[in-house]
């Protein structure tokens, strides 16, 4: 598995690659530490979220909502700060609580999906339309703004460690923290399995209803520190913000070579499926290419990638199915 | 044996007529003549689209393109209008253009084998683009009188002329699914796709099929809105595209392929509509209005839930 | 008291509409190997759903473990009293390596956060393997692993569990004799060892040599346990079926007519050959070989699932590219694979439209609409004439048990009145009284002018229905023979070693009857 | 079932308008739940409440031409007396605010301009030529040169008074100010405060050299500010923004926004609910008419075409007197 897989990120590295080259002869401004560093901060929260939906789309699920969870934990978290005093605890206490807020709105995808047995991406949707409803109904779309934030937070958002924003670092520590998981805990690798064949799962004695509810509550925990990201990134809160964010996510790590269907995917991909996205959007700007036309370059970058993608994938099955032929 | 329980779709459909009872009951001006009117000016579109949804779904698929399709179709239409071009050219050329942008998302999911929600979020953004760099963000308009009958004209002055292409669209749907050997194929490609190559069926052609199809259904929804709202530009009817995921699985449609009905989704279209135009009579805000659809989508399939569950009792008893 | 580490009794399990079991028992002792025999749809692997905690059965069933009252709602409560099923289906991980294919499921009940430590899960994976004489990376994905080495993963799992109770649901459906031979050796090592095996086989042969007790299923319905002393293969049948069946050589070769199909020098790297030979109209071609000697590819690249690189393909003298299943199905040529879950049905569709699929083209009216009655009609046909049961042509084909399902596959290219007909694994997983009416259908069929090729690594049934036989190995054609000459003796040689007269002293023992 | 439905719906409407005496008046914005748009909200509302009438506030969650026409076509089964529309896309309004005419239902347009030949009135909140002229004018006052690169940023492409006011800045340009080049086309941001700090980025970095930039739209120059203030560029680069002054406080006192340029729209609001019930009643506007709580407003020779007043500068000064 382990060549395989590699091959199939490598065509993404190639797709990367190749564009890097191409924008750094483009604009000189393009490989500066500062650009990339720029990117870097500007795709984070999508970064989050994807690696969250990684785990999803590995075990065959999908999740619409996220967008709309993460804007809504936004507003609960950014309300409860203002009304806070100035001071670390209630910092802390706002750390505490977006995770908390997203667990529970994932948990409860979790369990639609698995116990009632909706399709994921019905839940989901259904989520969507609910979360963003209530929160345009309850905010009225109105900003929250940095100058109510408490200052701690503001000076929060703009740690940096050796000229790295606070926020590459959450996104870093979650895609971390997401491998290690997926690679050397029993639940990562029952997500793993499930992907790979669920009745068998089951026949072993997985429990798939608990692997579902963890995959969903774990993507609502990511949610949760993406909120804070998010606000931290552009220290305010717009409720209608992270409208359609949530196709952008999917995008970055069905890019990062996982299967829609289930069963494939890693976190190593998702990230740069994630960077790819950033670079055509960055690199667009940096050619200076005429902004009516940057829709179309994306579009044609994405079918370029997914289908090259693709054939890569065919051929390496290919090459598996060979049996010995004698001379 | 087989006809222990109603199918789902009757239900959808006990429901929608029960939520058309209530609606007409508790709710004032909702049985009055211009409501009803407006609401079957108002389904043809959402209709149109939801079935054009619905057929890929039942592929296994899914197409975010349809309602940049329509849009850009829309767009063409309107242009060659407005250059002066007849009618009759106009809509050609948009069908033209909109079977051409199935034909690339066709290509693409069944020659290379792309999965279809990739395929088409790529080209989604790449139709967007293609109106954009065209119309510069504009909206087109300089549609003839005669073209603005065909989404606000009535037939025999009574049914709206949208709703009578609706309904016709929606049977041709139907029979081509249910009766033709594309049909069958449609299902059988969606619950398995090895084996019916397997089967000698030719399941690119039929997927390719199947895209053009739903981009055809798309222009047409985009000929009633363009005409309705006489002009076309780039987000014509992109608020549609979630709704219509949203219709098709209401209606029934397995989302992972293989089972769907025409009739499910238009149950499930007219459900939409109806409590949109109802909750709107009622002064609900517009953004409570997307809260009660989500639940009543997640509502409806805890019930089919349940009632599965208990007709599963219910057959075994039956048998012990 | 502790005679029996498993007792099961009044056991029944209601599907919808079926009663797949009822009121049956089952008892095994420690140390046996218990054979658990029935027909195609008897509630064999019904019943070791229930045993695995995956089915629950009917209110009233009685269930001791070790004589203790024992509750198996879930499959890890059979896991973790040490039950291990081997599914006939395969239970297995593509994406995941073999060493964790192999130790998966043993935590399942621990705590999410456990880590996984790599290192012991390949040291078991290792040691099991070991015990099995089985030489394969651990780290290989399974994906890459032949169907033959991706059963013996499966009862390397079972092994590394230290299981007390190994069932095995037609473990060697798949398995090459050297492999049988090897699992042979390590269900004597088990028994040995105290562990009982239940065990799940169409292949009679195989299940005296090693079984000691027997119970009989019969549509769903306990017939009895007996002592492999007190039967033999007739009785066994007669218990089985409820009537005599036979078994044999088949005896009047049919020279053949006109010739439908040649092949010249067909090739394709990496699946076959110089492959060359005529079909002709009413003759049944056996096309044998070890697992993995390019059968199936050959089979498809004659359908046009697997083009060829070059070579020639004639029909009726006439020289034809076949590029895809809808040219093949044009030219009257039939291939049922050997896969039925997943190439060969539609699972989830009914009965009726499975079998008309092939031919919707000809049910269509004069506007292009499918004929329904018509379509019934020809269901019903073939759901009669072939015995499907339950004779309920609207039910999902899924629903069927797997005997069942191969018969509604054959009817579904029955259906297309093929001029050739190829037929890989015809009778896999099926029982004695179904495979019989299955080769005496084929004879049939080849009587009234069909071209048959069968292709299957059970050599009795090879002997029973062709007219000819091809032996492949490593992708090329090892040598053919008549029916006259054709023993299992010499199909083995050429199998194995590429010759007729290489050694007819080895060590693989081909009175088993099966070869791959 | 529609025929009967016809009938018994027209005598339940009329006896409905029996019942009610109260002027019925609909204000639709382009799409709710934006700050700009709660604010006219506001307005209307208050105006409602002052005038004694009943106004209905409603529109479209998307910035979307059908979702609008649905909207409308909803609010004419509701017998109202006026609709007062902001349309995301004139054109695609023009047949139902006719059929609403033909129901005899009072067409107004207000922040953007319907098609002119339905509506009775068009409340504009300013001109927008002026308007357009006047950011280019503040920019260079900002920079303080009338030499160098700029360049606009917009809400979105496709928003129709959005390019109107582009259109009359880059006309003043030309006209005026020829030293002032315009590095790109104009940006689109999707009226997201995010999308437009990230451009803003990029956009940096590729015209190192810029001097100023006008951004439309009322999220975007949020998030222009936000980037010229990450990067510490408040006194390289002029930003003049059409949003609202609460907002812009904490960008306005560093000068990483140097202005925001805008109406009051609760006013716009007010003024709106006002004049529609003026025309219900049967009174037209007059030039130089003082309304209420709103001022005097500016009618133009067209009888139609009614300006509330000049555009009012936001700075860092006077942003703190205001409640929007
Ligand atoms: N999930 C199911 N739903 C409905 N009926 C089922 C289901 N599974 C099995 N059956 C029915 O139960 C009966 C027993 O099937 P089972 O698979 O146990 O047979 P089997 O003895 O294993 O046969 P084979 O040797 O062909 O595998 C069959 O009639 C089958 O159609
Ligand atoms: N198995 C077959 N045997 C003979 N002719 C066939 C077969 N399958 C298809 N055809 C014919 O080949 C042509 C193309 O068939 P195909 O199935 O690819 O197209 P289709 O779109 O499903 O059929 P059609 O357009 O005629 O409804 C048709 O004329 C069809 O009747
Ligand atoms: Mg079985
Ligand atoms: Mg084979």
């Amino acid at each position: 598995m382990k060549t395989f897989l590699k091959s199939k990120e490598m065509s993404i590295v190639g797709v990367v690659l190749l564009l890097c080259i191409t924008l750094a002869f483009v604009s000189p401004v393009f490989l500066t530490a500062d650009n990339l560093l720029d990117v870097l901060k500007a795709n984070s929260v999508i970064g989050i979220l994807a690696v969250g939906m990684t785990l999803i789309i590995i075990t065959g699920g999908i999740d619409v909502s996220v967008a709309a969870v993460t804007s809504a934990v936004c507003v609960i978290t950014v309300k409860l700060m203002m009304i806070m005093p100035d001071h670390f605890i209630s910092l802390l206490l706002a750390f505490l609580v977006a995770p908390l807020l997203g667990i529970l709105l994932g948990a409860l995808n979790g369990v639609l999906v698995s116990k009632i047995k909706i399709p994921a991406i019905v839940v989901t949707l259904g989520m969507m339309s609910i979360i963003n409803g209530l929160v345009l109904y309850i905010t009225n779309g109105v900003y929250l703004n940095s100058s109510n934030f408490p200052q701690i937070f503001i000076n929060f958002a703009n740690i940096k460690i050796f000229g790295v924003s606070i926020i590459i670092l959450i996104f870093a520590a979650v895609a971390f923290l997401t491998w290690y998981i997926l690679k050397y805990t029993l639940i990562g690798r029952e997500v793993l399995a499930i992907g790979g064949n669920k009745e068998s799962a089951v026949r072993v004695g997985i429990n798939f209803d608990k692997v579902q509810i963890f995959v969903f509550s774990y993507m609502g925990f990511l949610a949760g520190i993406a909120a804070i990201a998010q606000t931290a990134y552009t220290k305010s809160v717009d409720p209608n913000g992270m409208l359609g964010l949530e196709l952008m996510v999917i995008a970055a790590v069905v890019l990062g070579g996982a299967n829609i269907m289930g069963g494939r995917g890693t976190i190593l991909g998702t990230v740069l499926g994630v960077l790819l996205l950033g670079i055509i959007q960055n690199g667009l700007i940096l050619a200076q290419i005429d902004p009516f036309w940057q829709k179309v370059f994306t579009g044609i970058i994405i079918l370029l990638a997914v289908s090259f993608d693709q054939l890569q994938y065919k051929r390496s099955q290919n090459k598996l199915a060979k049996i010995e032929v004698e001379a | 044996m087989k006809a222990i329980s109603l199918p789902k779709e009757n239900i959808l459909g006990l429901i929608a007529l029960s939520v058309f009872v209530l609606m007409s009951l508790f709710i004032p001006g909702f049985f009055g003549h211009n409501n009803l009117n407006n609401m079957m000016f108002q389904l043809p579109e959402f209709g149109l689209l939801a079935i054009a949804m619905m057929i890929v779904i039942v592929t296994g698929g899914i197409d975010l393109s349809i309602t940049y399709i329509a849009a850009l179709s829309g767009v063409t239409i309107a242009i060659m209008q407005s250059h002066g071009y007849p009618i009759i050219p106009s809509i050609i050329v948009g069908i033209i253009v909109g079977l051409l942008c199935g034909l690339l998302n066709g290509v693409i999911v069944s020659k290379i084998g792309v999965s279809p929600i990739l395929v088409t979020l790529g080209t989604m953004v790449l139709f967007e683009g293609i109106i954009l760099s065209i119309t510069k963000g504009n909206s087109i308009s300089g549609f003839s009188e005669v073209y603005s009958l065909i989404g606000n004209g009535y037939y025999m002055g009574i049914v709206p002329l949208s709703m009578i292409i609706f309904i016709i669209m929606a049977i041709l749907t139907g029979v081509l699914l249910t009766k033709t050997k594309w049909g069958r194929s449609v299902y059988m490609v969606g619950s398995n796709p090895v084996a019916s190559l397997f089967s000698g069926v030719n399941n690119s052609r039929v997927l390719m099929k199947v895209y053009l199809f739903a981009a055809l259904l798309s222009v047409i929804a985009s000929i009633i809105m363009t005409s309705r709202y006489n002009s076309a530009k780039v987000d014509l009817g992109s608020s549609y595209l979630l709704q219509s995921v949203s219709a098709a699985v209401l209606g029934g449609t397995e989302i992972q392929g293989g089972y769907g009905k025409v009739i499910g989704t238009v149950y499930a279209a007219i459900i939409f509509q109806m409590l949109s135009s109802g909750l709107n009579l009622l002064g609900v805000p517009r953004s409570i209005v997307n809260v009660i659809m989500g639940a009543i989508l997640i509502f409806v399939l805890v019930l089919n839930f349940v009632k599965y569950k208990l007709d599963e009792k219910a057959q075994k008893t039956a048998v012990a | 008291m502790t005679k029996y580490l498993l007792e099961m009794t009044n056991i029944s399990k209601t599907f919808p509409g079926v009663k797949a079991l009822d009121d049956v028992s089952l008892q095994i002792k420690k140390g046996e190997v218990h054979a658990l025999i029935g027909e195609n749809g008897a509630g064999k692997s019904t019943l070791i759903k229930i045993l695995a905690g995956i089915y629950t059965p009917d209110e009233g069933a009685n269930f001791l473990f070790e004589g203790k009252e024992a509750q198996i709602n879930k499959p890890i409560d059979a896991t973790l009293k040490g039950i291990s099923i081997i599914y006939q289906d395969l239970s297995l991980f593509s994406n995941l390596s073999v060493a964790e294919n192999i130790y998966i499921g043993r935590d399942s009940n621990k705590k999410p956060w456990k880590k996984v430590n790599w290192s012991e899960m390949e040291t078991i994976a290792k040691k099991a393997l070991k015990e099995l004489d089985f030489e394969v990376d651990v780290h290989t994905p399974v994906e890459k692993l032949s169907i033959a080495q991706q059963q013996l993963i499966e009862i390397a799992r079972a092994l590394a569990f230290d299981s007390k109770l190994i069932v095995m649901d037609e473990p060697t459906s798949s398995l090459s004799t050297g492999e049988v031979e090897k699992l042979y050796k390590v269900i004597n090592k088990l028994k040995q060892r105290g562990i009982s095996i239940i065990f799940v086989s169409h292949k009679l042969k195989e299940l005296f040599t090693v079984s000691d007790q027997f119970t009989v299923l019969r549509d769903g319905k306990y017939v009895g346990s007996y002592p492999a002393t007190k039967l033999d293969e007739d009785k066994l049948i007669t218990l089985m079926v409820g009537r005599q069946v036979q078994y044999e050589k088949n005896q009047k070769r049919i020279a053949g007519g006109q010739t439908l199909l040649e092949l010249h020098q067909l090739s394709k790297d990496g699946n076959f050959k110089d492959i060359s030979f005529e079909l002709k109209a009413g003759e049944v071609l056996g096309i044998t070989g070890l697992v993995g000697s390019g059968r199936t590819e050959l089979a498809q690249a004659i359908f046009g699932m697997n083009r060829p690189d070059s070579g020639v393909m004639k029909l009726n003298g006439e020289s034809v590219q076949i590029k895809s299943s809808v040219d093949a199905v044009k030219h009257k040529i039939a291939y049922i694979p050997e896969s039925r879950k997943t190439q060969g049905l539609i699972l989830g569709q009914s009965i009726i439209n499975n079998i008309s699929l092939p031919i919707l083209h000809q049910l269509r009216d004069r506007l292009g609409l499918i004929k329904r009655k018509k379509e019934i009609d020809l269901a019903n046909h073939y759901v009669e004439t072939l015995d499907v049961r339950p004779a309920l042509p609207h039910r999902a084909a899924g629903d069927l048990s797997g005997g069942n399902q191969q018969k509604v596959v054959i009817g579904k290219w029955l259906s297309t009145k093929p001029q050739i007909l190829i037929i890989d694994e015809p009778t896999n997983g099926i029982d004695i009284g179904a495979k019989t009416e299955i080769h005496k259908l084929l004879r049939q069929l080849a009587a009234e002018g069909m071209g048959i090729i069968v292709i299957s690594s059970e050599l009795p049934e090879v002997l029973a229905v062709s007219d000819r036989i091809l032996v492949m190995r490593h992708g090329k054609i090892a040598g053919g023979l008549n029916i006259e000459e054709a023993t299992q003796e010499n199909i083995m040689n050429y199998a194995l070693f590429g010759s007729q007269n290489a050694t007819t002293e080895t060590d693989t023992p081909v009175s088993q009857g099966v070869i791959a | 079932g529609c025929v009967s439905g016809g009938a018994a719906g027209s005598s339940s409407e009329k006896q409905s308008r029996g019942d009610n005496d109260k002027i019925k008046i609909a204000v639709v914005p382009k799409l709710i739940g934006i700050p700009y748009f709660n604010s006219s909200e506001e307005g209307a509302i208050q105006a409602g409440k002052d005038l004694g009438v009943e106004v209905i506030y409603t529109g479209p969650t998307e910035a979307d031409a059908a979702q609008q026409v649905k909207v409308i076509e909803d609010l004419i089964s509701q017998n109202v007396d006026a609709i007062a529309v902001a349309p995301n896309d004139a054109a695609s309004l023009t047949p139902v605010l006719k059929k609403a005419k033909e129901q005899g239902i009072i067409i107004i347009d207000w922040d953007t301009p319907a098609d002119q030949s339905l509506v009775e009135l068009s409340v504009h909140q300013i001109d927008d030529e002026a308007y357009g002229r006047h950011f280019t004018k503040t920019l260079v006052e900002q920079m303080g040169t009338e030499e160098g690169e700029i360049a606009i940023v917009t809400g979105g492409l496709s928003a129709a008074n959005l390019n109107t006011w582009i259109d009359a800045a880059k006309k003043e340009i030309e006209e005026n100010y020829p030293g002032l080049k315009l590095v790109t086309d104009k940006i689109p941001t999707d009226e997201k405060q995010q999308v437009a700090y990230q451009k803003t980025l990029d956009l940096m970095k590729s015209h190192p050299n810029l001097k100023g930039i006008m951004v439309f739209s009322t999220p975007a120059p949020l998030g222009v500010a936000q980037a010229i203030q990450e990067k510490g560029m408040q006194d390289k680069i002029a930003v003049i923004g059409g949003t609202l002054p609460k907002d812009s406080i904490p960008y306005l006192e560093d000068g990483s926004l140097d202005m925001a340029v805008l109406w009051e729209p609760d006013k716009l609001g007010y003024l709106t609910v006002s004049l529609a019930k003026d025309l219900v009643e049967g009174k037209k506007p007059e030039n130089g008419q003082n309304v209420e709580n709103v001022g005097e407003i500016e009618l133009w020779k067209d009888g139609k075409t009614v300006i509330m007043g000049p555009p009012t500068d936001f700075t860092k000064e006077n942003a703190g007197d205001y409640d929007f």
